[in-house]
């Protein structure tokens, strides 16, 4: 049985001793017996480090790590420099609280405000928060920053992902408000249903850029109409598109969100990964979580701190702009030191990257039989093709050359795949996975 | 200290990808950014040595002690950490075929078994990313749970005003009002207030137990009963198990619903502010509504399911922060059947041994018996002679600790609320009294020098006030 | 290309300015254009990240990395416990010099004093050494010790590691000293030969415990007969054997060292490794390399500081104990935290079980026909057996199903076996391998 | 700061190994140890923070400016880290056969082609640890050059005085005599004085070019002629080979043999005193004396090879710092044709421009071109202020900046010896300039405050002569 429990029994003994206790279930004597536990857990025993190290790699064992990978659909595997792997491992970093001490804290509080700064950048907008917990949290925060009384009715496109719709949902269905989904039309949103809908009850539009499918979507004119009817405008964008396509503030949107997890952070099998939100000037103080700000001590030398607190659950209670407290610090951490690592040539060029390949992908895939593009339109980084034979069988004789197929979408698009290319995915690969796919499957 | 940005050179860049190799493609121009991208553009060395000395301006838990009461600063194992990151966890894409990823999905059912067993729950989901995501989640539940009933008044969630704040904003978030009822004197749950609040709108209570005051509800199941004849549901606030884990499972004193810390409790790193998890469990007759997706298993394969008519739907992308919850697996596949309340109890001692060492100088805000923390007031000190609670915990910072939580709970003036933990040592614990002592000598005798404090540390005390009123929060490039 | 360059073209341009030169080449202006490259290197052009560790990536797969392990031979593989690798991973251990400046480099000295510390409680010697490079060194350096212009012969057991014997013998060569080596008889030392030849040129005698074959020999008789002729004790040990066997001290040593690498170091083929040295109070000022001591600073406050300077060669070139200067020093914090995290119970745990698996190995392996024990001596986790069928098919074997085999060894026991375990190898692997042996195979 | 034994607690320990799953077998009792094993019974956190705190009165290369002469302490790589930590190189047995270390083998293979046409050379060893071990080596194999000419009166290893301390200690154990020859009034090799040492009995000169003022023997081409002519050969000590790689290689000045010190020029780190790694290179006609075993290949498989008849022997046990060599490589990789010299040109360049910036206060010890150090004297200040070279050096500690090497070259008198090195910013430089600018001022103003300097440390100046009179080398348990 492991311990990290510093103190001997004799040592325990002496504390209890000090207190005048006999023994430490002493400790317990105000806890009503008849709840206590009788005959401890029912769970294995503790075990060395050595044993829960082979258990855990057994573990990790049983899942297959695909040297080769063409999905994506909201879970990026892009390269992570070994700078950012090792700073992000420091355990300072690792093992401190959330900074309420700022004078021994400015490491971590210059590090967010850097964060902040880079986000500001990456989406145009004024303001960014140190994060939420990721890219669908950030959808749903956002919502809750634009309605007030008067506008409650939110519309969210059905392009964006599906578990960000789901989660958005389900916020939504907590506070009470009318949640509209804008129709998905030809792998877009449906402009002509938001021209319809959007009227003086309506808080904000919420699209996703590129789009589930990896589309790049006509935000500037959604956004025109969502300002014409007086309703805020939230983009949720990949972080890599922000670099090189238009950015959030360039399109009219009053907020930009995303998920972060591209920037330096590990697939995880889903987390975790982190939230960004970023919004104009005037809706500073809507915004969710902490924030940090810049000041000077008291012999005026800069300084930061968290700031506007009167925000915050721990100061605003009931009243306050959202419930989190902790947050994705440490992600937020790495994704800033990753953004300097590849600084503003190196992330244009993952994003030019990721645009080229996956054309290049995109022409060669669709020219096998079968394997038409569904959509028409301009995309960034991910694309939709149809599957001539069994997406699972295809999917399995790609995985017995260790490669993850694209993602086999659902729904309306059953039979579909969802195809993402990196700047990880060399040009060999893409020649074989197209090589793989003319030879077709013995069906 | 430099920020990132002014170490920035233009023309600089460290050489991390090939070129392409493929032909390059370009958006249309209408789609292009305008904006200029203006990132720091440094090498390799610039960003090694200044995260470097950022972190040297940084206190973690091993930098020393760091009795953050309701924060559980424990030891953070190095064997969670190595485990999170083996590429067979680590390199996992989200949604990979389940028969990729078996060992991904038998660590989260592993886990929710042993979460389960742990809080006497009958299911869990590992989705939330933290305690405030667990607590709206579970509110979602209790909401679900009364409108899948047609039970359509109950829009209050009663909160006891020693609570977290994240409580009653949890509650806001999910639409319901909530109604605070004010302590006893003992610091406890006023029975009468709650009898007086609890009614047929009651969606539930959510309660910390031990409480933020470090006191165990001893009353809990007349609070149960209570609340559940009103036709309520009771929510457990799991921030402060660490004491009680092993001893009493809140699932056995009349909670439906919990969630857990798993950076607080199960040793998993604050990160500086997160990433944390907060899963939540609960009774079997509630699981019906948990978010989805959730593990499954069949014939020893494990798989996940979302076809749950009566799910709450999801809070978040994914599965949770996965290598969080791996980490907490670790630790309790490590400290096992015995360890798990051998931890408690040594919280606990500690608290109450420190407790005690200390009690002749403050006073304890509730005496008697604490769990894994306590509050103290600095109100009589600072009537004496001007020091407060924060010159205390400024003072600290002199002495390479971490201060106690401050001016938490609200209900306690000029409140030191100080957790030792369970990995804290004797030792440590004398030397840190033996540092409160020296202070309230000091502020007895030279009071001025504890306002000036800190003054050892990179900076001195900030001007707060600025900060908000003018807020400056991100560098200005020109 | 990769560079680390932190100047731009522009900053180099002012600095070439502010120095009144045209270009970079002018700065080497006084090399003879003569013996100056004309075309550059001939070696590849520098790689971006990425490609780089894809290339390297390449080479460790052509590795095979073998999940049981049943060989030492002078490289033992032991659990390394995650936080040893965490603190030897600290950025400013690794990327630190020597501590020449005692006043921002107390963490390194105290560290490198505490190793001290308990390599002389393993060894139960007075004083030990900061580290030299390895234990073939150690054992060279030992001998430098004791040569004196009186007595200059050596004797070096031949059951010594035989990269080590060939270290020894080199030194002595370089060094003009004559060295003998003292026979095996029956897998040890022959006591015999020595108790003949020893006399009063004898500088010290050498010997290894437990030895290649992984015999425990009678060190204290040999060391008897060393201290009659007046020659110094020299004794080689493993360190988990010094900690449940007598230890050097109680064998009469005057010197013990050995390799540190079971101490928490990963096998890494080969390197780097951990010498480490210690002796008794009177040799101290012989000892070669660094030695950490304990001070004061001006405020009376414990410190400390490389001491004994006066035997280095930075202080007395051509005079001193050694011309060793960078050692093992994170190595040897390494082994430092390992001894304390096992703590002085682990250590013997391991050694224990390192004890208890060899002899149930022994016992099972020598009861398969053909496999019989070499020699009947007594062991510590390493042993010598026949094997029946050709070494190399059965290596090929056992490789098949992921287990690195004993090591073959040769000369005079050309076809046998010697076999190592230690607390990595379960039970489990043990009587797999006897089943394998049993199986035989097909010639 | 407490030392770890005095964390110890009796009784604690780290759960690391699961029980022996075997019948426990024991020593005879005669064979048992007998002496108490007196180690640190601790947990895993008071580890933990036991390193942390030595890491934080540790100054590393990112720590800050780091000019320490001779040392090359350039930036270290994170990605060489990275490689070096893959399990198909760190787990590997150094006796697997053949057939399994064929990455292993290959590597060390491309390591020797590269470092060969870098240094000019045809074959090397990786097998010495460090740069010392690497002259001891290449001095062994001058022996059995001249053993194997039956040329046995070579006994004389010629070294100039500049050089570093190694040079004549690695003479003495190789079994030669050095003969020291002083530097010319301009700082390099008299060639008078080498044409007086050089004889028949001169077996070699060991020469660091450039030499530890920092200057290029220029004449180094005169010198080869010398030395050969008289029957010696030319060692080449790589320490300094870091601001002429890539522009000019040993091998084609005359060098016969060359060690390199991988943790200086090729960025491998330092670890607080190593490990590093010294291979040694030599002219084809000196490559069959070379340690064993070597690396060879055949129809692009490669092996180790030991048959060879005339080689020298060992340098240590198996085949070097393997891990550190795999660091170089991987820098090398990165760097590759042009990175190389450009890195050396950044720090010639460096050495230079800080040397420009510094020559009005403190006086160059021999003034014109620099390569990538200089040497200054503080000789003048100290007459005139009574502040030494040791004054300023301790002055720096309270500057968060390391020191450069100080006392060394020992023919300078009050020697500050700077290398700024490659991988350090202008900025920094800058700001590192007008630190030494303070200093110097106010050493003329007020040169107490240097004596009493560093005040911010985490220690003070020590008392190093009690230290090395009355040695206390271990913690006393008593
Ligand atoms: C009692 C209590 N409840 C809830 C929370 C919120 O948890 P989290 O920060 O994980 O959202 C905290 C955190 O400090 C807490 O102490
Ligand atoms: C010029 C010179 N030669 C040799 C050495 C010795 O190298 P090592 O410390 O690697 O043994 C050094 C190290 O400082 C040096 O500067």
């Amino acid at each position: 049985m492991g311990s990290y429990i510093p103190n001997s029994k004799a040592e325990q003994e002496r504390m209890l001793d000090f207190l005048g206790l006999a023994s430490l279930d002493d400790l317990y004597d105000e806890i009503p017996d008849k709840v206590k536990l009788k005959d401890g857990l029912n769970i294995p025993e503790g075990k060395s480090e050595l044993e829960v190290r082979r258990r855990m790699e057994t573990l990790a064992g049983k899942n297959t790590v695909f040297h080769t990978i063409f999905r994506g659909a909201g879970a990026y595997r892009h390269y992570i420099p070994a700078i950012v792997k090792a700073v992000a491992s420091k355990e300072k970093f690792i093992t401190a609280y959330t900074p309420y001490q700022p004078e021994i804290s400015q490491g971590v509080l210059q590090s967010i405000f850097e964060f902040q700064t880079m986000i500001c950048e990456l989406t145009g907008m004024d303001v960014a928060n140190a994060s939420v917990y990721d890219g669908a949290t950030a959808c749903a925060e956002a919502i809750s920053m634009c309605v007030d009384r008067k506008r409650d009715v939110v519309y969210v496109s059905a392009t964006v992902h599906p578990d960000y719709l789901r989660t958005v949902k389900t916020y939504c269905y907590a506070a009470g408000r009318k949640l509209v989904v804008v129709p998905e039309k030809d792998g877009v949103t449906d402009i002509a249903f938001l021209k319809e809908n959007l009227d003086e009850k309506s808080a904000a539009f919420l699209m996703q850029q590129p789009n589930f499918y990896g589309i790049i979507e006509d935000a500037e004119t959604y956004f025109g109409v969502a300002r014409e009817a007086g309703a805020k405008s939230i983009m949720c964008i990949n972080p890599f598109y922000g670099a090189i396509g238009r950015t959030p503030r360039e399109c009219g949107a009053d907020i930009a969100v995303g998920e972060g997890q591209p920037l330096g952070i590990s697939l995880g099998f889903g987390g975790p990964y982190l939230g960004f939100m970023a919004c104009v000037q005037e809706m500073t103080r809507k915004l969710p979580g902490r924030i940090v700000g810049q000041t000077t001590d008291l012999e005026g030398k800069r300084a930061f701190v968290l700031t506007l607190q009167a925000r915050e659950q721990h100061i605003r209670r009931e009243k306050a702009s959202s419930n989190i407290c902790s947050n994705q610090g440490l992600c937020a951490l790495t994704a800033a030191c990753y953004m300097s690592t590849m600084g503003p040539s190196g992330i244009k060029e993952v994003a030019n990257q990721c645009l080229s390949k996956a054309h290049y992908a995109a022409k060669l895939i669709s020219s096998v039989p079968g394997y038409e593009l569904v959509f028409d339109a301009e995309f960034f980084h991910e694309f939709v093709t149809k599957c001539p034979v069994s997406v699972n069988k295809l999917m399995a004789k790609l995985e017995r050359q260790g490669i993850l197929g694209g993602y086999p979408l659902g729904g309306p698009y059953e039979g579909c795949i969802l195809w993402c290319f990196t700047e990880m995915n060399t040009k060999e690969e893409i020649d074989q996975l197209v090589a793989i796919l003319k030879e077709g499957i013995q069906e | 200290m430099k920020l990132i940005f002014e170490r920035s050179t233009p023309g600089l860049s460290c050489e991390v990808l090939p070129p392409c190799d493929v032909e390059p493609y370009e958006l249309k121009p209408e789609q292009r950014r305008g904006q200029e991208l203006r990132l720091p553009e440094v090498t390799e060395g610039e960003i090694s040595r200044h995260y470097t000395q950022l972190e040297s301006q940084t206190f973690g838990v091993n930098s020393g002690y760091y009795p953050l009461g309701s924060c559980t600063m424990k030891y953070n194992p190095k064997i969670n950490d190595e485990i999170a990151g083996l590429p067979g966890f680590s390199d996992i894409h989200p949604l990979q075929p389940a028969h990729t990823v078996q060992g991904c999905l038998e660590a989260l059912h592993l886990a929710e078994r042993l979460f389960c067993e742990i809080t006497g729950m009958d299911n869990m989901t590992f989705q939330p990313a933290a305690g405030a995501h667990g607590e709206l989640a579970g509110l979602i539940m209790i909401k679900k749970y009364h409108d899948s009933r047609q039970d359509e008044k109950r829009n209050k969630i009663i909160v006891p005003d020693t609570a977290h704040g994240t409580n009653p904003a949890s509650a806001t978030m999910a639409g319901f009002t909530s109604v605070s009822i004010s302590s006893g004197s003992d610091g406890l749950v006023d029975l009468e207030a709650l009898k007086a609040a609890a009614g047929e709108d009651t969606a539930g209570l959510m309660l910390t137990n031990p409480n933020t005051l470090g006191l165990f509800e001893k009353n809990i199941v007349e609070i149960a009963e209570i609340v559940h004849k009103a036709g309520g549901l009771l929510y457990y606030d799991g921030a402060n198990l660490n004491p009680v884990m092993g001893i009493v499972r809140p699932g056995d004193t009349g909670f439906d619903i919990v969630h857990l810390n798993l950076h607080k409790t199960f040793s998993t790193p604050h990160g500086g502010g997160g990433p944390g998890a907060g899963p939540v469990g609960c009774k079997a007759f509630l699981s019906k509504f948990l978010p989805v997706p959730r593990v499954e298993e069949k014939d020893g394969k494990f798989y996940f399911a979302s076809d749950y008519e009566d799910t709450m739907g999801s809070m978040k992308a994914f599965y949770g922060n996965f290598l969080i919850v791996l980490r907490a697996l670790t630790y309790t596949l490590t400290l096992g059947r015995k360890g798990i309340p051998e931890a408690a109890k040594s919280a606990v001692l500690n608290a109450n041994y420190m407790m005690k060492s200390l009690e002749d100088l403050f006073q304890v805000a509730f005496p008697g018996r604490c769990m894994h923390e306590f509050v103290l007031t600095a109100e009589p000190l600072k009537k004496k002679t001007g020091v407060s609670a924060l010159d205390i915990a400024k003072s600290l910072l002199d002495h390479e600790m971490h201060p106690p939580t401050v001016y938490f709970p609200q209900i306690v003036h000029e409140a030191l609320m100080i957790e030792p933990t369970d990995t804290e040592s004797k030792q440590s614990i004398d030397e840190a009294v033996k540092v409160y002592r020296q202070l309230y000598e000091k502020a007895c005798t030279d009071p001025e020098a504890l306002h000036q404090a800190p003054v050892k540390t990179a900076v001195r005390r900030l001007d707060e006030v600025t900060a908000a009123r003018k807020p400056i929060l991100r560098y200005n490039f020109d």
